[in-house]
């Protein structure tokens, strides 16, 4: 696997380094400002469900499958929802191909976890018939392009294409899966909305939502995924460290921030009609 | 998204009014749409979209080869890497690439590759990614198509453009441009490419059944709907630049 | 991998295109020839049928198994034939062990599309209880020594295995596979014999059936496969371009070779008794 | 051995005495036994049980990297290898390394490497291989513990120990270190890290769903819990060179 | 992968040859002795069953676990034992991470076949139902220190692993498995125990137990397995060869040795109720 | 091809008059014919049908090793590949190689690598490509055989050939070379191979259950079959010379 952290020269490094330590960002960002997101909705007709997202450069589309298939013996009444995430080659340099690296995994399971405790999906709903026949939802991000911050691009994208779904109400007849004519659609299968903010963390520095060369440079980083009013899921990632006085304050913004992000992204507006 | 929920091939792939299913005359392609710059990380990059097929295709090099073992000292080396999405397609394709993908990656390879001077970059590769986001037939030839305006917009030198169309049977007639629904419940299949500088095919497969009278007709029928394509790749091409030419002259005012 | 290309000095390289330029090829062939065709069949006891066809000194030994498995759904009453080659590293210096390379892919992939679309195997034949049970063929080509030209070697190897075959009847009773005791062979197995025919191009220069050497210099293939009456499948390999005109007189030369060939090796006789 | 047939959660996970399941108290740590040196073959080592969790860790290194393209020319790399043994677990889990692995072993990777001094090292590898032997919740906390543990046994210059633990919250309580009944069946789960030298949290992880005040309250009863875990680890480390010590004298004799 | 072979050096090798050739080896012990047998049961809580075995430093943890399946169909009454090994990277900076090496094959191999053609496993037993349900028994080795023959470690660990064992007792009710709140135990499971017993040779020099200097230098080994009163299973490796007189004198030898050791040992001791 | 469908083991393994099922004696080998030179792509190539197994073997080297590490600076090394032909037996194999497959070429290689001369061909590998087209019980002998006659055709020095048999037990009796379905449905099985050289065994499994005095007895059986199995490979490299020598002295009619 390439070094990515490599790419950015010395030089460069520094001055990235130098210019946030007072909280000047090469792209001319405050310290706790998001780039410009773009949200298309339904844009694969193949798909059950579909959403483009750019993050200033960063770009990503996720798609939407089911299956039917047999539950969990533990969860007989609900479907699954898995995602998965591709760093497509063509999206960078500093991508390969190959089976999913670590850094796929990495945005897949960010964004799943978000989801999983959020209780966003509605996997009841997603339930055919108890013990028989349930829902297998898949949640396929591809990237792109990536210009930094896949999972906060990933979560929004994975949420949009979600809510746009559209899928075949089927019902159980005499052991048969036979299809109603009807459709279940965004507002049957979501409830809560997490986002997902990712931080930065360079000497002393933290910043929201890191472009390319900020992630090349970086320490680590910190994702936090947020409802309304919880906070459900923590990653911290890379080699930076943190002390608990700035996680603390950092909980605080991303609550903060969520609250922000969700009225002016106002999500609902890419559901579809049945 | 899709409104069937059953992939069930219809009866009769004309229409009573003699149209094909989607309205289209007998030689008539879909609508197609081109673009090239979509990927700014690439060294050249195309998007295309051909009736509801989705395709984009981005092209890094000359660089590196991985493995190593792969370069060859005197001679440039083309890959070709053709996928698809696993939301592109009716059932949820498997996420790893499977057979059909890198056979049809290997033909598009074959078929790029008269065009460019590879022998003057010994010792690395040009790497062409094609992601199939959205399918609905004919992905191979629309990915061929793409993958020349990549590689044009990436500044490669080219002996000339590729472009590429499949012809086919479908109950019982010739038709140019099989939709997936005609390439899936038709007779025969005829993908082909032609490398412009010398008029040639470089890619030419068939399957199905065609008398030698029909072939040879399905052949001239390709010819044309080549040419219509080719205009759009050098459409797409020029208005990128002269986007950029208006861009430079809007900076001198 | 290898570079197979480079196995050949350029000397030899222009040798032997220089000869083919006049028309004329190593081995003393015209260039609408093909080399000895020897066919050996039903040679391997645990196959259901088998065949070993040497082309010059090409060699591929074919061998059919059988399972019992379900339909495909949108096929319901129809069986299966898969149709698998092997490069052995045995049969060359220039095969390497390991999984299926480009160069066997295309081999079953050539011979499995003559065969598909040929109308060949009776696979309604193949039904033993529609929806439940149907045969799944196995035709797995091993190829023990390479000269060249495997595809040809190889749709014939398949063909006379698959005629020489011999597979159990099976039937269903109460949900349980019986077998009868009688058997099905070649003749209900078998329709149409789909004859591929493989021509090199170097330069201007088209020619059948190329030899190693030849298959080493030359710049593209191209397979042609036909019944009495039909071009089935057409398979371009390799750089070489070809122009309208010259495809339209492969596919002639195709048509006639085919009926000639076709009459020559007489493939039906053998045909096994039940 | 496993007494119980199904894996099926309790419907509370406090004893009507207000106590949790095993007894303890809502801080209180399970017990926790720790050795050094007990693989002879590797260049440190270290022995763990906690609670019900039996974990090995090894470390080999400075060594070299293989596959070498890996190396960094200015720098050595950390590498951890976190394993769960097949019968660790109540379901048989499959021989093959699996997604959950891997990516715990990066996040053990990157909690440990604060502490270590990899300029020195160029070009060469520290290889950590955790293997989970038994297991019952918590094991990324216990095994970051016990590679920070065999990592110093190895003598590897270190800023500092590292020290994990998880918190959490069940049946609407917070508690600290959750057991395996309690981290499934549980509402919360807060597993984090701390560098010593400069007392920052190297790892954080949170699943599940707390306001502000709880998620403040519970970094808070992590800090209590890790400073009992380092005095653990500062004995067991200790022990050894006393033991050398005696055996050192004991042969003076 | 390494050569192990290369990590003695060659002083060393000549080293440890001639003073085996005089009979005396790096250790101390005579030609026929065995290094300490340390052995703990029932150690690993999530396990069926589990012994940790410790021959001088080579140290080895077997767990058991079960699944419960359906029969293989020739052998509609009986369960399945399935034996595994992993050399841990952990264990030795001989040992490499990966799929299971040829090392690693061929310890679970031979401890099999020692067991296999012991009557040891008793699979009727194992049968929960006919044709429907039997316990598949993995009995996984784990090696935790490597330091010189893992077969005759491997072999006993597995052995006391399988007596120390208790598995839930299920019976099939109206086609669903219920559990009966009994359990089996090692009494059940096992009946005859096969001992191995592995021999190094050098030169003409033959000798028990082979260290791991002992195992690096050695031209071959072989192990041989024997319950009280028969062989049941021989394989030689490496490419030391023996004259038949020599074979002959180790399998009376291991018959000797197996009784000796089998007393000693006392497995059954390491039996839990049920 | 297979004339039963179902692969049942027979109640007894002799038959009325005191033969084999396959009108063998105790210790009478089933029919053997060899051939060598029969791949013309080889260094070295041998054919052997042994009873109805029918077994391909083919020697390439000494060449260039990959992967490069595999090789040893002192001296060459020796790699066999045993395979078996997806159609060599009753149920159809699947294509990867397995793990018998794996075992078997490590067990031949061990067995052959004694009679070579490996320090005189240093860097460098022989690499034996076993391919079982037909089996019929004992392929690790008859392909030990066969891959020693391969090597011997490839003119590679050799201290002796290697030949190769199983002995074993069915029904209760001790019988020499033992088929397909006495090897299933049989009692002990006992393959060796000698290294004609120092008429050592440099191959020797056991699988069963035999006293000391029937191993005693079984090893002198074995020895008894593997005289008359050099004989024949003998003869089979004589063969070639000798047909070599006919096209030299015809030529020089």
């Amino acid at each position: 696997m390439m070094n990515i952290k490599r790419v950015i020269s010395t030089i460069e490094k520094n001055y990235i380094a130098e210019n946030l330590k007072k909280g000047e960002r090469i792209d001319g960002r405050g310290l706790w400002d998001y780039r410009k997101i773009d949200i298309s909705h339904d844009i694969i007709k193949s798909a059950e469900g579909s959403a483009e997202v750019k993050l200033g450069e960063t770009d990503i589309i996720t798609g939407i499958k089911y299956e039917v298939g047999e539950p969990f013996p533990d969860l007989p009444d609900e479907g699954v929802c898995t995602i998965m995430a591709e760093l497509l080659p063509l999206a960078s340099p500093l991508f390969e191909r190959g089976p999913p690296d670590e850094q796929s995994i990495e945005l897949a399971r960010v964004v799943d976890r978000g989801i999983r405790h959020a209780d966003c999906i509605q996997t009841k709903k997603l339930c055919i018939k108890e013990n028989e026949a349930v829902y297998i939802i898949f949640v396929d991000m591809f990237v792109m392009n990536y210009a930094g911050n896949l999972i906060d691009a990933g979560g929004i994208s994975a949420l949009t294409a979600l809510i746009s779904s559209r899928i075949p109400e089927g019902v159980m007849k005499d052991g048969n899966l036979e299809w109603t004519g009807n459709y279940l659609n965004g507002k049957d299968l979501v409830k809560e909305l997490p986002l997902i903010m990712t931080f930065g963390k360079i000497g002393d520095i933290i910043f929201l939502d890191p472009n390319l060369p900020e992630e090349l440079v970086c320490e680590g980083r910190i994702s936090i995924s947020v409802t309304k009013d919880k906070i459900v899921s923590i990653q911290k990632s890379g080699v930076a460290t943190f002390s608990i006085e700035e996680i603390q304050g950092l909980i605080k913004r991303s609550m903060e921030l969520g609250r922000e992000i969700r009225n002016k992204l106002d999500l609902w507006q890419y559901k579809v009609d049945k | 998204m899709p409104l069937i929920i059953n992939d069930i091939y219809p009866e009769k792939l004309f229409r009573e009014d003699g149209k094909r299913l989607d309205g289209r005359e007998k030689n008539e392609l879909r609508p197609i749409k081109m673009e090239v710059g979509v990927i700014s990380n690439a060294d050249g990059s195309a998007y295309l979209e051909w009736g509801n097929n989705k395709i984009y295709a981005a092209v890094y090099g000359p660089r590196e080869v991985h493995p190593h073992h792969l370069a060859k000292p005197d001679r440039g080396i083309l890959r070709v890497f053709y996928r698809m999405a696993t939301f592109s397609v009716f059932e949820r394709k498997r996420p790893a690439p499977g057979r059909r993908e890198k056979e049809i990656s290997m033909i598009i390879t074959d078929c790029l590759e008269p065009v460019l001077f590879l022998e003057l970059y010994p010792g690395t590769a040009f790497e062409v990614f094609i992601e199939v986001m959205d399918a609905d037939g004919g992905t191979r030839c629309a990915s061929t198509t793409v993958a020349a305006l990549a590689l044009a917009d990436a500044g490669v030198p080219m002996r000339s453009l590729v472009s590429s169309v499949a012809v086919g049977k479908i109950d019982g007639q010739l038709v140019t441009d099989l939709s997936g629904i005609e390439d899936k419940a038709g007779d025969a299949d005829l993908p082909c490419a032609i490398t412009w500088f010398n008029e040639e095919l470089s890619l030419l497969q068939f399957d199905g059944d065609m008398s030698i009278e029909e072939l040879n007709e399905s052949l001239l029928n390709a010819r044309n709907a080549l040419d219509q394509i080719h205009q759009l790749q050098l459409t797409a091409l020029k208005s990128k630049y002269t986007s950029i030419l208006e861009e430079v002259e809007g900076g001198e005012d």
